[in-house]
């Protein structure tokens, strides 16, 4: 019976799927949901190595054995698939109510789809599954994201032209090995290509260099950091959740299982050092550290929420791609640990900001408002994944973002944790400007009868903020699987238990950060309660130089800062081309859009067709490779 | 530029509508009808006389005119310009000199409201000074400010009765 | 069951931090009004202040302001919780990186509890001082880490024990570069002139405290009481050798606080603008050649 | 001006619903407002992009009362117009008078009130450059320059009971001679500011931070200053060699040397540093004054003041203070009290009218400071 | 002066609580930075080095949210005295009121003047008044003195007299500032005609017609 479950989690959703698009709106997204729910079920209650891999060669015998369908559970795919699957659980819980009457984008069958060769990335064994499902998601994401016409569907080229110049670039490097080894299995393929890194071979960089390709346009690091700003951001809202939790995560899940097996397993002084660590990884460091200044920078700047969200995903996956080329135990655990993070904080985020567009239908920050007061659910969830995200104790992102600090310290890799505090100072300036713009200051006469979300829209976020605070709690619950995937690389464990974990330089207690923190918070209390009596005063009874507003026409939308926000630091940034390269892929952008547009009205009309469209698409490319 | 040269030049251009008297101390008077007044403001302007310092009106009940004076002087010639003209009481109004002067809006404004002379053309001539004001321009000679104050501002003008002697305790 | 044990501790350092601050608040008026040729306030003036605030009416705008307010001041004093005094800290641990981090949440408490006063001018405030610690935080860290990378500890009580054993020992010598970086940055840190944007009452109406009454602004006041304790210590903790007894401790807090005060009696409020651009080429040069002299390369 | 992407006036972007712009209300309860005095500024971001004039808030009805009170009562009424700098205002309505009665003042009147004068202008500019360095939040050069006008206005005191309203200038001359000394004690406290002064230049004029600040905010041309009806310190700053007291000289002028310094370049910092230079002129032409002061009555007997009578006739009048242009213009129908005074202020043309080109594009930061680089005093806007 | 109301100032009993912060207050009291009138040219030397009133523990505050003591410094116009209300409303209590010089008692100078109130005791409660014209910075002083003696013995209760006499208070300032009509005779702008206004349009010179309607803002 598990032998059959591996492929029935990826193949069993895209058939569910094609069955979902015969289905009424609601079975639709509650299928999907179950679909997520049941795969977040079935994978919490296995480990890795219960699981039989499962393999089916072609029945091509020219093409060799090696060449088929071959699925593995290893512990690496275990750990990105639980942490996946758990947060598709709750965004999917969403999707369910969001997708009401007015709200329904009609993607949950391709949705389905998307999950189900989504795990297929995780899960492949050999480079031809991985190429395979790797593509078909981006083509789905492309349809996902460009489903409505217009500036989305240029968004979906985006993503898709620069996948799909990262896959081919993936195909040519597995099969310049299969070349040699004559084996697409990727276990088989790493090894030879640790093997030429250790003897020095030269053919090694181009062959490591055209993998990398593939992961860091999907990983979006520096320069290939544009895409999740309008592929992120023109998503239906409550698909963006996944597309910046989990989706983005593929590029980093394919640096990890490439990279580490090479550059951990090469002896000593194979790799020229720069240092003290490998020079592609040093160069990997200060293109993360890069993309989380630039990512860090473009956010700050922007006025659109979603948009700012896809910025901070960008400075995000800069964290987790310096801590990943620390080259060290403490690194690449605060990289997996990092990532994990992110699909929450991240997750929590889209979904807030998904729901208050849900209520108010506004995502540029400057038409919101004072909403904490209408949607005080919504707004501590914000609240919450701002304070990790931004790497303020006592939640879950700190432990991170300290485990990565330390990664660096070991190393003494102090530029680049320059820049990575450069960044995480600004994380908090556009962290803290969203939560302004949005849910302080005053509310606007037309958000007056906003309400709350649905308890069932409440739900995913409830449970986001308890794993913030959990693991903020104690990391030991991330920690421990992540010590399992390091295992399973011969790697050290980190130390740590449940609640404490040493680092290079210092070791924390964050179980004590957190009881300190709530022992200040209770005093802090008591004061407040001791002083004075407090009354509650409208909101435009407020300090306004004596005058009274409502003499000079003055309504509250009118009363709030938040549009051009951070003008000052616009203005000392002003010098800087920091469009530069967004404006260079705009243009090819556009050539792409020409070119494509009669595709694009193929793509554009209804769900089903384009599904179907999508599947003899996938069947072509799938020939394309296997002739 | 003495007087008589300026005297002559003004007789070239407005003949006998501007009529010249010279004050002394560097001080000449200017009478001009007001369809006439704005050619001549913008004729001295253009001729070296450009600080407005302001415009006064003053009014005549007497004569049932309001006299506006507009202040020039010439940084060159250092001569002082009164520039009067006149308009009728009942409906006072001017063209306005915002155009030549753009602090001119400003001093209208204020005359508007003070004496409830009308400027044409200007853009802005909403109260500035005062608050809730209902009653004829404080400035005309006709309006009285002591009868004003006490009936605005004390109990018995208003016909509020005065508070009740406080007899118990102070709340707390 | 440990951390029962800290709680005295805890509860120690918290009314230790707050009354110290105070007395540097007051120390510091008082400094200025002499500098100034008057007789200023009592030194003990700040503690009338905030008890007079606590003893008044406040309003509120709704359960975000309490809730900011508080996080606020829970926020620095958990910082305090980790900050040495005379070597020692009430948790065991002194990781920069925590106090570095946990400052922040008090900075956020107060951004968004002023915020949701629904006055511009306190996210006017706010933005600057958030723009000021983009300017002054690389900086500070860039030193921070030259410490770290020499001492190979980022815990501040080790970095304070390294100090140990006379003033020839403190780093004030050996990072002499970097000291004059991280004295421009906590000039901006603490919020005074040239660098006192935040506030500036002459544009922004006194910017984030603008809605704030009674005992919210009691919390305010103690919040920066609290941050005087906090970053004067880790002045005293980085550079002056940390100190072998609480009067020396505070005598050298005190020291440090006077000097940025004297800086802010004679000096105007830059733009903030140009308060940033200041702080990153000066302190952000200077910062950069002492890490990289002492890193001695990237 | 700046706006956002695609739309060209701030109309267009309200019509669009886009809820970009806000309403500050700078002033009249604001820490930068110098003064009872408003500006409401609407904002995109921390950019002023269009400002409204709030004013009246300080209206008296000088002029209504004036035309109740007898011409020399009036005096008692007039130094509130300014109440920083009092004495011209004293001055420019007595020249006015004494225009139209024709009588001359004593030279040793007239010497009182230049002396009076400059002194008020010293304390007045010690008040503009200290609301400059409180506006750029540097308040040690404020709390010290409060001592040196509060020597001024000891001497004031001296000379004519009170501090700050002095009612010195009656029409005809002055009310009273100097006390014993009390020139002496002029000459000593201009010893004292000028030794103090250096001081202050370390602190203010020479405070990079000041000048960093002051540099290139709000230039004006010289066309522009006096089209726009600027005088004083503001016009001067931009290379115009202009000052009353030497272009149309009154009470002890025509006999004193006076120079007029100019800064030049227009800017706030031009018209900061030009208030300096002022201040150095105005000690200089105290010292000249004191040199040489001239023996003999200081009023001329123009009979019981309280029943003056003045001709029927109209006279402007003005003074040099250390805003700008002061001037009454007053009319009388023959009676006992005038018939109308109209006052000119020199704030105005600032406050209320420059404001609109200035502020607009202007940061935030910048308006308190702009306020007091134009010496804006409220009162005599509104009166 | 008929209808000067004099409210006698009761001694409250106080606990010695309110005595223990009857005493911080006192000794830290915060004015509103707030000049209505001239009365502020005499608050610089007396805030300033020389007289120093931070010694007292007064200081200016920006906003009334954060002030106790809100300062009438002079004459107050119709139009100051509604932000004054405004700004007095939004202080929070214990808030004590000092009237600076003669104007805010009876009108001094302008008890004449068509836009001054005379008696400002009839919109806000006064704890203390300094007559005057100007008050010195040692009056000044002086008067905080006094005030902080009244606020120790619990008698500065300005505050509780306008809640408790609210009515009273906002009856006579309504009156004030939410006028509708005329006080003398009411005034009809003859110019609010358009009609009117685009006759003499007509009528207007050529030369001067090109200056019609243009904004000097624009």
């Amino acid at each position: 019976m598990t032998k059959y479950l591996l492929p029935a989690l990826v193949i069993l959703p895209p058939v569910l799927g094609l069955l979902a698009a015969f289905l009424p709106r609601l079975l639709r997204w509650l299928l999907l949901f179950l679909t997520a729910l049941a795969t977040a079920t079935v994978l919490v209650a296995v480990r890795p190595g219960e699981m039989m891999p499962f393999s089916a060669a072609l029945p091509v015998d020219a093409l060799g054995p090696a060449l088929g369908l071959h699925l593995a559970l290893t512990p690496t795919a275990w750990f990105f698939l639980v942490m996946s699957s758990l947060a598709t659980a709750s965004f999917t819980l969403f999707s369910l109510v969001f997708n009401d009457e007015r709200h329904d984008s009609g993607i949950a069958p391709l949705y389905l789809a998307l999950l189900g060769f989504g795990s297929g990335v995780f899960l492949a064994a050999d480079w031809i599954t991985f190429f395979v499902c790797w593509e078909l998601a981006s083509v789905l994401t492309l349809i996902i994201v460009g489903h409505r016409r217009g500036h989305a569907f240029s968004a979906g080229l985006w993503y898709f032209a620069l996948s799909a110049l990262g896959s081919l670039s993936l195909l040519a490097g597995a099969w310049w090995i299969a070349l040699h080894n004559g084996s697409f299995r990727i276990d088989d393929s790493l090894v030879t290509l640790t093997g030429w890194v250790a003897s020095g071979r030269a053919a090694a960089w181009p062959v490591l260099g055209l993998f990398s390709l593939a992961f860091l346009t999907k990983a979006a690091l520096f320069p290939f950091h544009m895409w999740p700003a309008f592929a992120h951001a023109e998503a239906p809202d409550d698909f963006s959740p996944f597309l910046s939790g989990v989706l983005i995560k593929y590029g980093i899940y394919g640096l990890f299982v490439v990279w580490v097996p090479v550059f951990f397993h090469t002896p000593e002084g194979a790799v020229r050092t720069i240092s003290g660590i490998p020079w592609p990884l040093y160069i990997l460091g200060w293109v993360s550290a890069l993309t989380a200044v630039v990512g860090t920078l473009m956010a700050i700047f922007t006025n659109d929420a979603k948009r700012l969200l896809a910025w901070s995903t960008v400075a995000n996956l800069g964290y987790i791609g310096t801590a990943l080329s620390a080259h060290s135990v403490l690194g690449t655990a605060a990289a997996l640990f990092h990532l994990a993070n992110h699909m929450v904080f991240k997750g929590a985020m889209f979904t807030t900001v998904a729901a208050v567009k849900w209520r108010t239908g506004e995502r540029e920050m400057h038409r919101m408002g004072g909403l904490a007061l209408r949607m005080p659910l919504t707004f501590m969830t914000f609240l919450l994944a701002i304070i990790a995200a931004a790497g303020i104790p006592p939640m879950s992102g700190f432990a991170s973002k300290w485990m990565i600090f330390q990664a660096l310290f070991e190393k003494q890799l102090v530029f680049q944790a320059t820049a990575l505090f450069f960044a995480s100072t600004g994380a908090f300036l556009y962290l803290y400007r969203a939560l302004h713009s949005i849910f302080l200051g005053q509310l606007s006469t037309r958000h007056e009868h906003v309400r709350e979300v649905p308890f069932l829209m409440a739900l995913p976020m409830v449970a986001f903020m308890l794993a913030l605070m959990a693991v903020g709690f104690a990391p030991g619950l991330i920690l421990k699987p992540v010590n399992w995937v390091l295992a399973s690389h011969g790697l050290d464990a980190v130390r740590s238990n449940w609640t404490i974990v040493v680092g290079a330089t210092a070791h924390i207690d964050f179980a004590t950060l957190f009881g300190v923190f709530g022992f200040a918070a209770a005093l802090v209390f008591l004061f407040f309660v001791l002083g004075g009596r407090r009354t509650k005063v409208p909101m435009m009874d407020n300090y306004t130089s004596g005058e009274d507003p409502a003499d000079w026409g003055l309504t509250p939308e009118r009363y709030q800062y938040a549009y051009a926000f951070y003008q000052p630091i616009r203005v000392l940034f002003s010098r800087i081309p920091l469009g530069a390269t967004e404006a260079l892929f705009a243009r090819v952008a556009r050539a792409l859009v020409r070119t494509g547009s009669l595709v694009a009205d193929g793509f554009a009309s209804a769900a089903f067709s384009t599904w179907s469209i999508l599947l003899g698409a996938a069947l072509l490319i799938l020939f394309g490779v296997l002739s | 530029m003495t007087p008589e040269r300026f005297s002559s030049q003004l007789a070239r251009f407005f003949g006998d509508d501007a009529r010249f008297t010279d004050k002394g101390g560097a001080q000449w008077e200017l009478r001009v009808p007001r369809d006439r007044c704005l050619p001549l403001l913008s004729f001295l302007r253009d001729h070296s006389f450009v600080h407005l310092a302001f415009i006064s009106a003053v009014d005549w009940p007497r004569d049932q005119e309001i006299e506006l004076v507009y202040h020039v002087w010439s940084y060159e010639h250092r001569v002082h310009v009164l520039v009067k003209t006149r308009t009728e009481r009942e409906k006072a109004w001017m063209f306005t000199a915002h155009r030549l002067w753009g602090q001119a809006q400003a001093y209208e404004q204020e005359i508007h409201e003070m004496m409830g002379v009308f400027f044409l053309g200007n853009p802005d001539l909403s109260p500035l000074f005062l608050h809730n004001w209902h009653d004829r321009p404080p400035l005309r000679k006709d309006f009285d400010p002591k009868a004003y104050s006490l009936k605005a501002y004390t109990l018995a003008g208003l016909g509020l009765a005065p508070e009740q002697k406080e007899d118990g305790d102070v709340p707390s | 069951m440990r951390f029962l044990n800290m709680l005295p501790q805890l509860l120690g350092v918290s009314f230790l931090a707050m009354g110290l601050g105070l007395l540097l608040m007051g120390l510091g008026r008082q400094f200025t009004a002499r500098l100034q040729r008057r007789v200023g306030p009592p030194f003990y003036q700040a503690y009338l202040d905030v008890l007079k605030c606590f003893s008044k009416t406040s309003i509120t705008h709704g359960f975000v302001m309490d809730l900011g307010t508080i996080m606020s001041l829970a926020g620095l004093i958990a910082t305090a919780y980790y900050v040495p005094f005379v070597q020692w800290t009430p948790t065991g641990s002194g990781s920069l990186v925590i106090i570095l981090y946990l400052m922040t949440i008090g900075y956020l408490g107060m951004a968004m509890g002023v915020s949701a006063s629904g006055n511009p001018q306190a996210p006017l405030g706010i933005a600057r001082a958030l723009a000021l610690m983009f300017g002054y935080k690389v900086p500070l860290v860039m030193v921070i880490l030259a410490m770290i990378v020499v001492t190979g500890s980022s815990d501040l009580l080790a970095i304070a024990n390294a100090q140990q054993g006379g003033p020839s020992n403190w780093f004030l010598l050996k990072f002499p570069i970097g000291f004059v970086a991280v004295e421009i940055a906590f000039q901006a840190m603490i919020g005074e002139r040239p660098y006192d944007m935040m506030i500036a009452p002459a544009e922004i109406a006194s910017g984030p405290m603008v809605e704030l009454s009674g005992k919210y602004l009691g919390l305010a006041f103690l919040l920066h009481s609290v941050q005087l304790y906090v970053e004067t210590a880790l002045i005293v903790n980085l550079f002056l050798g940390g100190a072998a007894n609480p009067a020396t401790f505070f005598g050298k807090q005190v020291l440090v606080y006077l000097t940025s005060m004297a800086v802010n009696a004679v000096m105007a409020r830059y733009r903030i603008e140009q308060g940033i651009a200041h702080l990153w080429k000066w302190a952000g040069s200077l910062a950069f050649i002492q890490l990289l002299t002492t890193k001695g390369g990237f | 001006m700046y706006l956002p992407d695609g739309y060209t006036t701030l109309e267009k972007l309200r019509e669009a619903g886009e809820y970009a712009d806000y309403d500050l209300f700078f002033g009249p309860n604001h820490p930068g407002m110098h003064g009872n005095f408003g500006y409401v500024l609407t904002m995109i971001g921390t950019e002023v992009v269009r400002v409204r004039p709030n004013a009246g808030q300080l209206h008296r009805g000088f002029e209504k009362a004036m035309e109740n009170k007898a011409w020399a009562a009036n005096v008692s009424l007039i130094p509130r117009v300014c109440v920083p700098d009092p004495d011209p205002n004293e001055v420019a309505y007595c020249q006015a008078v004494e225009k139209l009665l024709g009588c001359e003042v004593p030279i040793r009147g007239r010497w009182m009130r230049s002396i009076t004068l400059e002194l008020s202008r010293l304390g007045s500019l010690y008040m503009g450059m200290g609301g400059l360095a409180g506006a750029l939040g540097h308040y040690s050069t404020m709390y010290l320059m409060m001592i040196e006008r509060d020597l001024i206005l000891d001497r004031f005191e001296a000379l004519t009971g009170a501090r700050v309203y002095h009612i010195y200038n009656v029409p005809g001359g002055v009310r009273n001679d100097a006390p014993e000394g009390w020139f002496d004690s002029v000459s000593r406290l201009l010893d004292h500011l000028e030794a103090q002064m250096p001081e202050y230049d370390r602190l203010l004029y020479e405070n990079h931070v000041v000048w960093d600040r002051l540099q290139g905010m709000a230039p004006i041309t010289a066309e522009e200053a006096m089209a726009s009806g600027v005088t004083g310190p503001a016009l001067r700053a931009t290379g115009v060699k202009a000052d009353i007291r030497v272009d149309a000289p009154y009470a002890a002028y025509p006999e004193i040397q006076v120079d007029i310094p100019t800064s030049g370049g227009g800017d706030a910092l031009a018209r900061a540093v030009q208030v300096r230079l002022d201040f150095a002129e105005s000690v200089r032409i105290l010292r000249r004054l004191l040199a040489r002061i001239p023996d003999g009555p200081v009023h001329a007997d123009l009979g019981n003041l309280a029943k003056l009578k003045v001709p029927a006739g109209d006279a402007y009048s003005k003074v040099e203070s250390s805003k700008g242009e002061f001037g009454y213009y007053v009319v009388s129908d023959g009676g006992e009290k005038p018939y109308r005074v109209s006052v000119r202020g020199p704030s105005l043309p600032a406050g209320l009218y420059l404001c609109h080109k200035h502020l607009p594009g202007m940061k935030i930061d910048d308006v308190a400071a702009w306020m007091a680089s134009f010496a804006i005093c409220p009162p005599d806007i509104d009166r | 002066m008929e209808d000067a109301v004099l409210f006698n100032l009761r001694d409250e009993r106080q606990s010695a609580w309110e005595s223990v912060l009857n005493y911080f207050r006192k000794r830290s009291m915060w004015m509103l930075y707030y000049c209505t009138g001239c009365g502020a040219i005499e608050l610089p030397p007396s805030m300033t080095s020389r007289y120093d009133m931070e010694r007292f523990g007064m200081g200016p505050m920006a906003t009334p949210r954060q002030a106790d003591l809100l300062l009438i410094t002079g004459y107050l116009s119709v139009k100051t005295l509604k932000r004054v209300i405004r700004s007095y409303e939004q202080m929070q209590e214990p808030k004590y009121v000092v009237g600076f010089g003669s104007c805010p008692i009876n009108g001094g100078i302008y008890w004449d003047a068509y836009p001054v109130i005379n008696h400002l005791e009839l919109f806000i409660p006064v704890d203390m008044s300094i007559a005057g014209c100007m008050p010195r910075p040692q009056a000044v002083l002086d008067a905080f003195q006094k005030l902080m003696d009244e606020i120790q013995a619990g008698k500065a209760v300005g505050y509780k007299r306008y809640r408790k006499h609210l009515d009273w208070y906002k009856r006579n300032q309504d009156a004030v500032l939410a006028r509708t009509e005329a006080v003398l005779e009411p005034w009809e702008d003859p110019f609010s005609d358009a009609a009117l206004v685009e006759s003499l349009w007509n009528d207007a010179p050529a030369e001067v017609k090109e200056m019609r309607e243009v904004r000097h803002d624009a």
